[in-house]
């Protein structure tokens, strides 16, 4: 069966939503459809906790966000795209305002803005440490007004349709029905979100599975940067639930087992009772994550049934600060970790939380295909080069999402339908769903699942924080035996109505794709810059490497890494300085 | 501008009768049904009361409670059938059994407190 | 302490089965996991056929509801070891049809959703060249408590009017609907009130009160649709003293 | 936002004709809706006090005397137990459904449900002073 619109957006997040209501905005005879494998509002955009940057006091200005953001990116990140990022990032988040996200304020009625990580002023937004959820559902809300924008909930993208290198439609599973459809589109935008699931402690819901970029990957896009990954330094051991940067931002320490401010022998600045910005709690996640492995190679951590973590110290903020700022913090420790972090200390660890890389776009979210467009976290434009700053990423969906909503509506106003050869494309898929549906071998030993966790620790193994040649080659047979055996997993599950196991293993077919690039990418890449530690490359390579990888599919199925530069407008490469 | 509707009254009435039940019921309740029977306090003298009832105060808010504490019953009567029983189907008649016992109870009220007394 | 709990699942399938039936597992009792883990024990370990639905494990995304020992429960907030030793009944959401296991069909809410205009209505919105809205703390505070509804549907299922009538608006659609109503910004109350007026939107609500008692967010939809009727009971009234009077 | 073609209806279970004794609180509820029944018994009660001392002195005697009936007393006395009911589930109600503020602040539930009470005490002294004194 096939339905046409002339806008899909894969994908109901934060940027995906955007995107719609933009679509929306320019062009009411564009008919949007948001596919998207949740409930729009499940998006992982609803976890989002601290909050979201964009330049509002009087003492900010868009040059000092563009220059944090570029040496926090370890000069990655392309700054045409910073430069017109925090430009557009506070209106942005004034839209959202309008919008009715409730944003934290100020005595006297204006926006609150809070300090955050590798920021050198206050600027970012936030409604309590909720942000993500407010905005995530302001945003969805605010899109039920929109006669226009159609949605498929709970619908599966299996396909992207792409014939003579132009974007003709997708495919996708009726979760609920089992039904497969072919929903052609003159412009489709993937706004997937990340592949945190890729590793196995991650604070990513079970949603972030990559899927945009394999989609993308497998249709001949190229992903750039993937070998960035970020690590959060303070996850909650065993669930990987995230503690906000805003716990520091606030105040809070992190000790090592001897109750000791270790960040300050790591260049990281000097300990004083208060945060002090872009210094110490509140450097940059990279290295935040790194000193962490440095401490427990000292045998300064503690050691837990969940592996070695340090305490994050809140107890000095009080009960008051908690409640009124941090209060979902306060929520997670008492559920899952039974600490009260006004009176206790709090166990962290290192724990993988964002994709720096992802499908290689322009400013306007266009990809090398026509008609193809990213936003969020599944594309890379890019702003976060080596390493994102927090409260970078929310804002980032918002503008982004938006440009690429206006250009796909633009292009979509005077593209052509699908061709033939698209749809016969669509029809070869629906077979190979089928196929993988009925025709695998029931009860066979190989289990997704256990497919799934050795992926899932090959990475942690040979691409975590720290790498090196040896270990990444090692990951990529790894890989590549996994991906052989993959083909081999059982169903047990052959239904159509609601089969939650075929998405999982198409989402287990994705996580491998994308753990190839990464691997690959990271294996190219014989330096060391921001979240990309090579331990047999420990120094930055500006001559070779100050470049963006990208990875594509090469005829074969193998991946093949090229280098494209990084666009430098106004701040030359320097040193990054953190806490001096 | 809200369309004219007549459920935004009901309950204005039901929640006022469900206060002056709350004040005023349980004190009545008690003395004429538990304590003058039992012996526990004497009951007042038939002039006594007369004179206290004959009061215009005591009619008006006499009459103010019994109407209002009926517009209570009918209104959660009504519901507690509707949902209890799951009677979707006999809304109507529920709606104006209930009213209509309230209705005529008022009436009753009316005619002894204003004119019968 | 044992060192495995049983979990009774219930299981549906609608090709296959009249009416749903409940299959036991055996998980391991671990401390720090909750009901969600158990599940995925099984999903992964033991029988790929169950399906259910999750996503962020922490309490926010509002997909893992689930009634636990028959009341409405986060199943990724609902830890074993409070329901130790077993066995754990897990069923799908009451009052919402089943479409498979412990996956009910929401497709209700989503369609009452949009009903009672959940968005910022203004005569004319102020372009972001001037700024923000202004809004105090306190301002904040009136609305704030209704927006951190997770859409999680544990009330409906609670509330045993949306079990017997199921055109009823409910608990949240209505907390939703003051939450906009609340916030300093908007003006759509009046238009909220035409939805809401009518007998299967507010009134239809008795006040039993379970939505709250569910409700993991201290969202609160019983006090919302209380003070709702209070506020739409005046407007009314207000409606009749003041004919001419523009809303 | 238009909607996807429509599911196939799921398994939908009747809803029980007895779902209010599945729970503690289902029960606890459908008795405090009862309560209003009690409530209407007491205004036919006091309006039959009312033609009793309307219709004269014996009339009044004989409305004591069928007061004093066991069955009328164990029904009052019912009558009471759910009037009761009524007070406390609505006083403990009305602060979630009705925030009061004064300046600005939002006045702690138990300083309402206090005054409540407080409320009721006085209407009920008063009231007994009037009968009673
Ligand atoms: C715990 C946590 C806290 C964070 N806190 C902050 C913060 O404070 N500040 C900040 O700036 N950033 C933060 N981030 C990062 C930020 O939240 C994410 O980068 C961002 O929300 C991603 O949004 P998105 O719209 O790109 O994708 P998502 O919100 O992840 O949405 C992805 C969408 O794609 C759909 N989808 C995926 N695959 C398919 C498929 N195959 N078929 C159909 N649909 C599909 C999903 O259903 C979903 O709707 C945080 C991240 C995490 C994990
Ligand atoms: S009001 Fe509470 S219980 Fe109801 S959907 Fe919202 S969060 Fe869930
Ligand atoms: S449980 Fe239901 S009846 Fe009203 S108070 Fe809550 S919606
Ligand atoms: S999995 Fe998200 S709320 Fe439980």
């Amino acid at each position: 069966m096939t339905t046409a619109h002339d806008v899909v957006l894969v994908g109901g997040g934060g940027a995906g939503l955007r995107a719609a209501i933009a679509v929306a905005e320019m062009n009411l005879d564009l008919d949007v459809a948001i596919v998207s494998k949740v409930y729009p509002m499940r998006s992982h955009t609803v976890s989002a906790e601290g909050g979201a940057a964009g330049v509002v006091g009087k003492d900010d200005s868009l040059d000092e966000h563009a220059y944090d953001t570029v040496s926090g990116s370890d000069w990655l990140a392309d700054q045409d795209a910073v430069e017109l990022f925090v430009e557009e990032a506070p209106r942005e988040l004034l839209r959202l305002e309008h919008w009715g996200c409730p944003w934290s304020r100020e005595p006297d009625g204006h926006i609150a803005v809070r300090p955050f990580g590798g920021m050198k002023k206050k600027r970012t937004w936030f409604a309590a440490d909720k942000t993500g959820f407010h905005m995530l559902h302001t945003l969805f809300q605010t899109s039920l007004k929109y006669g226009t924008i159609h949605r498929y909930d709970e619908w599966f993208v299996t396909k992207l349709l792409v014939d003579d290198g132009r974007v003709q439609g997708v495919v996708a599973i009726e979760l609920s029905t089992g039904r497969i459809e072919t929903i052609t589109a003159k412009a489709v935008i993937l706004a997937t979100g990340g592949c945190g699931r890729v590793f196995p402690f991650t604070t990513n819901a079970a949603i972030k599975t990559g899927d945009g970029m394999s989609l993308a990957y497998l249709a001949g896009a190229p992903l750039k940067d993937m070998e960035f990954v970020q690590y959060h330094p303070t996850g909650l051991p065993f669930t990987g639930i995230l503690i906000t940067e805003a716990a520091r931002a606030e105040g809070g320490w992190l000790l090592n087992s001897e109750g000791y401010r270790y960040l300050q022998d790591y260049d990281l600045g000097r300990p004083e009772p208060t945060a002090v910005m872009r210094s110490m709690e509140l450097g940059p996640r990279d290295r935040l994550s790194q000193a962490f492995v440095h401490e427990v190679e000292k045998g300064r951590a503690i050691d837990t049934p969940y592996g070695p973590v340090v305490n994050l110290d809140l107890r000095h903020l009080g009960k008051e600060v908690i409640d009124n700022k941090i209060p979902f913090v306060r929520e997670l420790c008492l559920k899952y970790q039974n600490v009260d972090p006004a009176t206790e200390l709090v166990h962290v660890r290192p724990v993988v939380h964002y994709m720096m890389g992802g499908v290689h776009t322009d400013i306007d979210g266009t990809t090398p295909i026509d008609g193809l467009y990213a936003a969020g976290e599944v594309g890379c434009v890019s702003i976060n080069g080596a390493n994102r700053l927090g409260s970078n990423s929310l804002p980032e969906l918002l503008v982004f999402g938006a440009r690429a909503g206006r250009a796909a509506a633009g292009y979509a106003a005077s593209a052509p339908g699908p061709s033939r050869a698209g749809l016969a494309q669509a029809d070869d898929e629906h077979r190979r769903i089928w196929r993988d549906l009925r025709g695998r071998r029931r009860h066979s030993a190989e289990r997704i699942a256990d497919i799934r966790e050795e992926m899932q620790h090959t990475m942690e193994g040979c691409a975590g924080i720290y790498r090196s040649g040896d270990s990444l080659t090692k990951a990529v047979d790894s890989l590549r035996e996994l991906q052989a055996r993959l083909g081999e997993a059982t169903l047990d599950d052959r239904t159509a109505t609601f089969n939650t196991e075929l998405p999982a293993l198409l989402e287990l077919s994705a996580m491998l794709d994308v753990a190839e690039t990464i691997v690959q990418s990271a294996l190219r890449r014989e330096e060391s810059r921001g979240a990309h530690q090579r331990t047999d490359h420990p120094a930055r390579d500006n001559e070779r490497f100050l470049a963006h990888s990208l990875a594509s599919r090469a005829a074969d199925g193998s991946c093949h890494v090229t280098y494209l530069p990084v666009t430098i407008t106004r701040w030359p490469v320097g040193e990054r300085v953190y806490g001096r | 501008m809200p369309k004219r509707q007549v459920e935004p009254f009901a309950w204005l009435a039901f929640s006022a009768g469900g206060v002056m039940a709350a004040l005023f019921v349980p004190m009545l309740l008690f003395l004429f049904g538990l304590a003058f029977p039992l012996g526990w306090i004497s009951a007042p003298s038939h002039p006594e009361l007369l004179d206290l009832l004959s009061h215009p105060v005591s009619r008006i808010v006499l009459l103010g409670v019994c109407v209002l504490a009926l517009l209570h019953f009918a209104h959660r009567f009504r519901y507690t059938l509707h949902d209890g029983l799951q009677l979707k189907a006999m809304t109507g008649v529920i709606g104006a059994a209930c009213y209509g016992c309230a209705v005529l109870g008022s009436v009753a009220a009316a005619y002894l407190l204003v004119i019968y007394l | 302490m044992a060192e495995s709990i049983t979990l009774e699942v219930t299981r549906y399938q609608h090709d296959v089965d009249d009416e749903p039936w409940t299959q036991e597992y055996d998980i391991p009792l671990r401390e720090n996991w909750v009901v969600l883990d158990g599940l995925n024990h099984i999903k992964d370990r033991l029988d790929g056929t169950l399906s259910y639905r999750w996503s962020c494990r922490m309490g926010i995304c509002g997909s893992c509801g689930m009634m636990v020992n028959g009341e409405p429960q986060l199943t990724c907030a609902a830890f074993l070891f409070d329901y130790a030793p077993g066995p754990i009944r897990v069923e799908p959401l009451a009052n919402f049809p089943v479409v498979r296991d412990l996956i009910v069909d929401i497709g209700d809410f989503m369609e009452k959703l949009p009903r009672v205009s959940p968005w910022i209505v203004r005569e004319e919105e102020q372009p972001t060249s001037e700024g923000e809205y202004l809004q105090t703390p306190a301002e904040l505070d009136e609305y704030k408590q209704y927006s951190m509804c997770i859409n999680c549907m544990l009330c409906y299922s609670a509330c045993p009017v949306y079990g017997i009538d199921p055109d009823f608006v409910g608990p949240a659609a209505i907390a939703l609907a003051q939450r906009y109503n609340l916030d300093s910004r908007d003006e759509g109350a009046a238009e909220r009130l035409e939805t809401l007026i009518h007998p299967d939107g507010l009134w239809a609500c008795t006040y039993v009160g379970e939505c709250t008692t569910a409700c993991p967010k201290d969202v609160d939809p019983a006090g919302a649709i209380q003070r709702y009727k209070l506020s739409a009971a005046i407007e009314t009234a207000k409606s009749y003293l003041l004919p001419g009077r523009e809303s | 936002m238009t909607g996807v073609p429509a599911r196939p209806r799921g398994y939908r279970q009747q809803p029980s004709l007895w779902w209010w004794m599945h729970k503690r609180s289902y029960t606890l509820f459908i008795l405090r809706e009862l309560s209003s029944v009690f409530v209407a018994w007491f205004v036919l009660f006091l309006l039959l006090l009312v033609y009793a001392v309307a219709g004269g002195a014996e009339r009044y005697q004989s409305f004591l005397d069928s007061a004093a009936n066991p069955v009328v007393i164990g029904l009052n006395a019912v009558a009471l137990a759910f009037v009761c009911l009524h007070v406390v589930t609505w006083f403990n109600l009305t602060p979630q459904a009705m925030p009061v503020r004064v300046r600005g602040r939002r006045v702690p539930s138990a300083v309402i449900v206090g005054s409540e009470y407080l409320a009721l005490a006085i209407v009920s002294a008063f009231v007994a002073w009037l009968v009673v004194g």
